[in-house]
């Protein structure tokens, strides 16, 4: 009985450490981040980053949180934004919907942060900014999908090109220049690449090539061997994928391995990526996509990330760059607003600079109005084969 | 069928039973009766299938051929449940009490067919179902205070003597108000002081009007508690009568009280 | 179309015939389900691929994942599951699954979410079997799953030690009263179910590369797979797991690939609902 | 007499307790806390729903997640295409999910023990493919956002609109009051103490006349039905459901909160919804940590606490009791009593 006794207190014991542990968690927790009411008390500016940082997509929030952190190191050092240090809150998205709600609830709401980057997909972005807008945070997003376009969110901004205007350049080029006529494609099956695709059977009619089956498969599938065969048995000219470099990688090796050796080609920069060839090999070679950014431009924008980059021990990839321009566009606009949440909206809806991935400037949507330019993987690099018009 | 099998005022009649396990005859080609308000005693060696034989009249295992009638009323082959419906009630050869409920909720249990298991009266606490309850829980005081553990009706079942364990668990199937009383083998492993009380509580649950077959090895209790006594050997029934003359069979002799005295 | 979805399914399943043997082996000694054994067949692919890039060489990366795997099975049972010996099944569960999401961030904590390619010295060959083209690698894990479960066979009837396995399946208890040390055999069964989980991440790293959640499916379709061989059958799971990849392929190739991971579970229903004993397995009668 | 007054007492104080609770967001200002609190809510009345099956009946359901997300699917699918409020979508929630839960119920609980564990995760792993894959219907992997939110009450000249989380925060108290008192309902009436005889010896139970099967599937079907209950809420309170919120993750989640918080027990429900919901939520901080830290909390908790939170405050109740009983009886005895109360 005694022992008994003394069992149970020592369970009680253990009990009220843990219990404690996690009051002083959330005891710090709230007192870092002071409700959304209160203004930023201090010296520091909270910007939010909502991107997938666990699971399969969790290296694109890797190389966004590098991007931000490059921007926000260099803004600090040069003063800041009217004298105050950004600070940047990460939120996992874990590249889903509810995840992304739960998270960005969480950063506007206790964090306090004024502004959100991300995400990096489009339907967890397509369901944070129903949070986001009402909030009057600035959203900055890299999502694709054109549905992005139609949300009538005055505080959304797409950092990216949308889909409508990378997948008509590519389509346009393998027709023109590839001369294919029947077209198998293979997509995620979310917004992106469903609307990704849906563009792209739009764009078919006045360039006389077709769509000849439509092979669908859920982010995080790793075994395409199923769709692969299929494709093969219908003698396409060439393969579209709409998908993430994961996937694209996995596509291209095992479509080789089934003996299907066509062209294949995506209609953006998604895959833009090392990762791609180091998963992909010979694989990838040939692959062709259209891109917002070229690594290998010798610009002045361009280099002087690079350089920071590498000062800063971080892989200059396609993301990286564009989540640093995301974060040097928004602290221009930050820097204009002076603490207003209406004044910062409106300059950064009317923002004129010149990033690492060219002229930022937002239509009446949100959407930037640059063209894309195509590029090809050749021995294992990314080359631009047509310049953006 | 025999004529010796009809008996007009026969509360169970088994006839022809008849069950094997993986080609053993655990219950071979078996009929007898239990006359009303009887206690009625089933004797036998070890694994002469008298435990089999209670699973099957109260419908655990189905029988392979053979019939199993409550007075009129086919039970071949029910479910359990609906056998206990039917006023059968039970108790285990190795108790099987609720581990985690006190005396009192073990007990509770047994009301089931008096309360009934439906769900909206229970919700809406209607009129009917608190009737139901506190009649259930004055039934409960009255099979305690029969039993003898309405003072321990707080205590956890499992904590008891084994003597009064066995109380509980026939306290729980009194409460089931059955007409036929089935008990595996009750007063095994009890002292002298517990068999004697338990067998007085027998007879005054027999009394109530309950018929009783039991189970038994121990041929003192067998003799002067029942009236009618059923042999079996390798799932056959041997003799039936009561108890003067099973006493003196000499095949009850040759298959049985030698190795019961072993037993005992 | 057909043979190439027959090839395929063989692979998958020569894989979940390696993955149904660790799920077997536990059951047969501890009657639970090892909900953290997919993060076994995570963590060998995980250490190969590590001690890859440190330049060791091919084979003693593949042998290291292997002996890692044993160790992290080990050390499951060692730091968790024996602790747990009087505890209901159903803690042991939750248990088993608390260890696999530990294990699945605790691989991404150390070696981050990115997708990575094991090398293997076959997968960029292709063999040429009539006008079929047969990739080398695949074939590389046909002929190894079968030589493991030859050498397991071997094992558990021909040595001492396998004997004893085998007699701890029959009764923990009796083997204690044997004489024969019950966690020692407990502790040997989970190493030996772990390298052969471990082994098949390995295999598969190359195919379907190696990333911290790669177990959660591979585990589900093994478990799948010992149960239709019947649980605790060790030569029952082998088939079952081949049978399993196939119809799988079939299922995906020919109806459905969005439902491919729904194939499995539905035969699982299916054989529980109707033959829970497992298409190898014998009828047990319940005492009442 | 005197314990009478006692239980008057207890009573009052218990309306009392309910009725502050009430008013609990006029002391909170943060929104995400409230939010938090809300999602709280939520998980109780799911780790109520289950632990009707897995605590009160002892059959173990690892597949609950998708009932929570039939739920939610059901109120986003109306809720979004055909514009039904939260009023009509919560009863049909419910009456679907019960469907399917008894449907599942039927097939699967003819199994026991280990192999209804893996039945039941076969099921809800099938069902939340069908989430993930029938993108006409459920939006696929997208999901499906824009969910609106529950209609305006107004009780004469007041109005209480659904806009902030404080404003959600009422509703959902008084569903999960009404589930604990469903579930005090239940589990103290003939059925639920059936359901209780069936865990501890389903063939003692038999004999009593209860029919076991027939009262297992009664309680599945009412453990879904709260699971879908919570769903709709879900739904019209986040506006926004997607598919892996419902997978073998969320199912595990739910068990592991009733297992910490003790099973059988209604205030270990709340126990374990809290824990883990409050763990969860803190643990954003660290995302890189967050599911490391959350799974080593579930092993050690599980390990250390067999029987769940609540499990150690009944040994010391039970003890308690049966010290009181002895005392008690060493009184009557040294009287010269005989003993009955």
């Amino acid at each position: 009985m005694a022992n008994s006794t003394k069992l149970i207190g020592k369970k009680m014991v253990m009990f009220m450490v843990l219990a404690i542990l996690l009051v002083g968690c959330s005891a710090t927790n709230t007192s870092s981040g002071n409700g959304s009411s209160a203004s930023e008390g201090g010296d520091t500016i909270k910007v939010g980053l909502q991107a997938p940082m666990t699971g399969d997509n969790a290296q694109y929030g890797q190389d966004m949180k590098n991007g931000v952190e490059l921007a926000f190191k260099k803004i600090n050092s040069d003063g800041g934004i009217n004298g105050k240090k950004l600070k940047l809150i990460v939120g996992d998205d874990k590249a889903t919907p509810s995840e992304a709600v739960a998270v960005v609830n969480k950063m506007i709401m206790n964090n306090g942060v004024k502004a959100i980057i991300g995400g990096y997909n489009s339907s967890p972005t397509l369901a944070a900014q129903e949070v986001s807008g009402p909030a009057k945070v600035l959203h900055l997003n890299m999502g694709a999908s054109p549905e992005l376009s139609k949300q009538n969110n005055k505080y959304l901004f797409r950092v990216i090109l949308t889909g409508s205007v990378y997948v008509p350049a590519v389509m346009r080029y393998m027709s023109e220049e590839k001369k294919v006529k029947k077209i198998a494609a293979l997509f995620e099956n979310t917004d992106y690449g469903i609307t990704m695709y849906d563009a792209a059977k739009e764009s078919t009619k006045e360039l006389g090539v077709e769509f000849i089956t439509a092979e669908k498969y859920n982010p995080g599938d790793k075994n395409f061997s199923a769709q692969l065969s299929k494709i093969k048995t219908l003698n396409a000219d060439a393969v579209m994928v709409v998908g993430l470099y994961n996937e694209v990688a996995l596509i291209e090796q095992q479509a080789r391995q089934a003996g299907l050796n066509v062209q294949f080609f995506s209609p953006d920069d998604s895959m833009y990526s090392k990762q791609l060839i180091t998963l992909g090999g010979d694989a990838v070679e040939n692959h062709i996509f259209a891109s917002m950014i070229d690594l290998n431009a010798d610009t002045e924008e361009m280099n002087e990330f690079k350089k920071l980059a590498k000062e800063n021990n971080i892989p200059a990839q396609a993301n990286t760059a564009i989540a640093y321009d995301a974060a040097m566009a928004l602290a221009k606009a930050l820097t204009e607003g002076g603490g207003e949440a209406e004044k910062a909206r409106d300059a950064l809806a009317n923002i004129q600079y010149n990033g690492i991935t060219g002229p930022i400037k937002f239509d009446k949507n949100g959407d930037r109005s640059n063209t894309p330019m195509i590029m090809q993987v050749q021995k294992g690099d990314f080359v631009v084969i047509k310049e953006s018009e | 069928m025999n004529s010796e099998h009809v008996n007009d005022s026969a509360i169970l009649t088994v006839t022809d039973l008849s069950r094997t396990f993986g080609g053993v005859k655990a219950v071979n080609n078996l009929s007898f009766s239990v006359s009303e308000n009887n206690i009625h005693a089933i004797i036998g060696p070890n694994g002469a299938g008298k435990s089999t034989l209670f699973n099957l009249i109260t419908g655990v295992i189905t029988p392979n051929q053979g019939k199993i009638q409550l007075v009129n009323q086919d039970i071949t082959s029910l479910r359990p449940d609906k056998i206990a419906e039917q006023g059968v009630s039970r108790t285990f050869q190795n108790i099987r009490l609720f581990p985690d409920m006190t005396v009192f909720e073990t007990v509770l249990i047994g009301t089931y067919l008096l309360t009934g298991g439906k769900l909206l009266p229970a919700v809406f606490r209607t009129k009917h179902f608190r009737n139901k309850e506190r009649q259930a829980k004055e039934r409960i005081e009255e099979i305690l205070k029969f039993v003898g553990l309405w003072g321990m009706r707080h205590e956890y079942a499992a904590k008891l003597s084994y003597g009064n364990q066995r109380r509980v668990e026939i306290a729980r199937a009194l409460a089931t108000n059955p007409r036929l009383l089935l008990l595996d083998e009750p007063t095994a492993g009890m002292n002298q002081k517990e068999t004697k009380e338990l067998m007085q509580l027998f007879s005054e649950v027999n009394k109530q009007g309950i018929t009783i077959l039991i189970i038994a090895h121990d041929m003192h209790l067998v003799n002067t508690l029942s009236n009618q006594i059923t042999v079996i050997n390798f799932g056959e029934k041997l003799v039936e009568g009561p108890p003067e003359i099973i006493q003196s069979h000499p095949a009850v002799i040759e298959a049985y009280m030698g190795r019961a005295e072993v037993n005992a | 179309m057909f043979v190439d979805q027959l090839i395929n399914g063989i692979v998958l399943g020569s894989i979940y015939a390696l993955m149904a043997i660790g799920y077997t082996m536990v059951w047969n000694v501890l009657r639970f389900i090892n909900f953290a054994h997919g993060e076994v067949y995570m963590g060998g692919a995980f250490v190969s691929l590590y001690l890859l890039l440190l330049d060791t060489p091919i084979w003693l990366a593949y042998i290291g994942g292997v002996c890692a795997g044993a160790l992290l099975g080990y050390l499951m049972e060692k730091m968790v599951y024996m602790r747990m010996r009087s505890a209901p099944k159903l803690n042991l569960l939750i248990a088993a699954i608390g260890i696999s999401i530990v294990l699945q961030n605790l691989a991404q904590y150390i070696w981050g979410a990115t997708p990575e390619r094991l090398t293997s010295p076959f997968l960029s060959k292709n063999i040429a079997i009539g006008d079929m083209m047969i990739n080398q690698h695949y074939i590389f894990i046909i002929i190894l799953t079968i030589v493991v479960m030859i050498a397991l066979e071997l094992f558990i009837n021909r040595t001492l030690m396998g004997k004893a396995v085998q007699a701890a399946s029959q009764n923990i208890n009796a083997t204690q009263l044997m004489g024969i040390n019950a966690n020692k055999i407990i502790s040997i069964t989970f190493a030996i179910g772990s390298a052969v989980g471990a082994l098949a991440g390995i295999l598969v790293g190359p195919v379907f590369l190696v990333y911290p959640t790669m177990g959660v499916f591979a585990g589900l379709k093994g478990f799948t797979a010992s149960v239709m061989g019947g649980m605790g059958n060790i030569p029952g799971a082998m088939i079952a797991g081949l049978l399993l990849g196939i119809i799988e392929s079939f299922a995906a190739g020919f109806i459905s690939s969005g439902y491919r991971d729904a194939v499995a579970m539905v035969i699982l229903l299916f054989i529980l609902l109707v033959r829970p004993q497992g298409i190898f397995g014998k009828v047990i009668q319940q005492k009442v | 007499m005197g314990q009478f007054k006692h239980r008057g007492f207890l009573k009052i104080g218990l309306i009392l307790a309910v009725a502050a609770l009430f008013f609990l967001p006029l002391g909170i200002s943060n929104p995400y806390v409230m939010y938090i609190i809300n999602l709280i809510l939520i998980y109780v009345l799911l780790s109520l729903g289950l632990d009707l099956i897995v605590g009160y009946t002892g059959q173990v359901s690892i597949g609950h997640g998708a009932f929570f997300g039939i739920g939610a699917y059901v109120a986003a699918i109306l809720g979004k295409n055909l514009g039904f409020s939260l009023w009509i979508n919560l009863p049909l929630s419910i009456a679907v999910t019960a469907l399917i839960g008894f449907a599942i119920g039927f097939i699967g609980l003819k199994l026991i023990e280990e192999y209804l564990v893996m039945a039941t995760l076969a099921f809800g792993t099938i069902i939340w493919l069908v989430f993930l894959n029938w993108t006409d219907l459920t939006g696929g992997p997208m999901g499906i956002s824009g969910i609106p939110a529950p209609p305006t009450i107004k009780l004469g000249s007041f109005e209480f609109p659904f806009i902030q989380y404080h404003d959600y925060y009422p509703l959902l108290l008084i569903f999960v009051l009404l589930g604990i008192l469903i579930t005090r309902l239940i589990i103290h009436s003939g059925f639920g103490r059936a359901c209780t005889a069936i865990r501890e010896d389903e063939l003692a139970a038999q004999a009593m006349g209860i029919p076991v099967f027939k009262t297992k599937v009664m309680m599945f079907t009412i453990s879904a039905a709260f699971c879908g209950a919570a769903g709709a809420l879900y739904a019209h309170f986040l506006h926004v459901v997607s598919p892996e919120t419902f997978a073998f993750g969320m199912s595990v989640t739910i068990l592991t909160m009733v297992m910490i918080g003790g099973q059988g027990s209604i205030a270990g429900s709340i126990i374990g919804a809290s824990i883990l919901t409050v763990s969860s939520e803190v643990l954003r901080e660290t995302p890189e940590l967050r599911m490391l830290i959350y799974g080593l909390l579930i092993v050690i908790m599980i390990m250390f606490f067999p029987k769940g939170i609540m499990g150690l405050f009944k040994i010391s109740k039970k003890r308690l009791l049966q010290r009181n009983i002895q005392a008690k009886k060493a009184a009557v005895e040294k009287e010269g009593l005989s003993y009955e109360q």
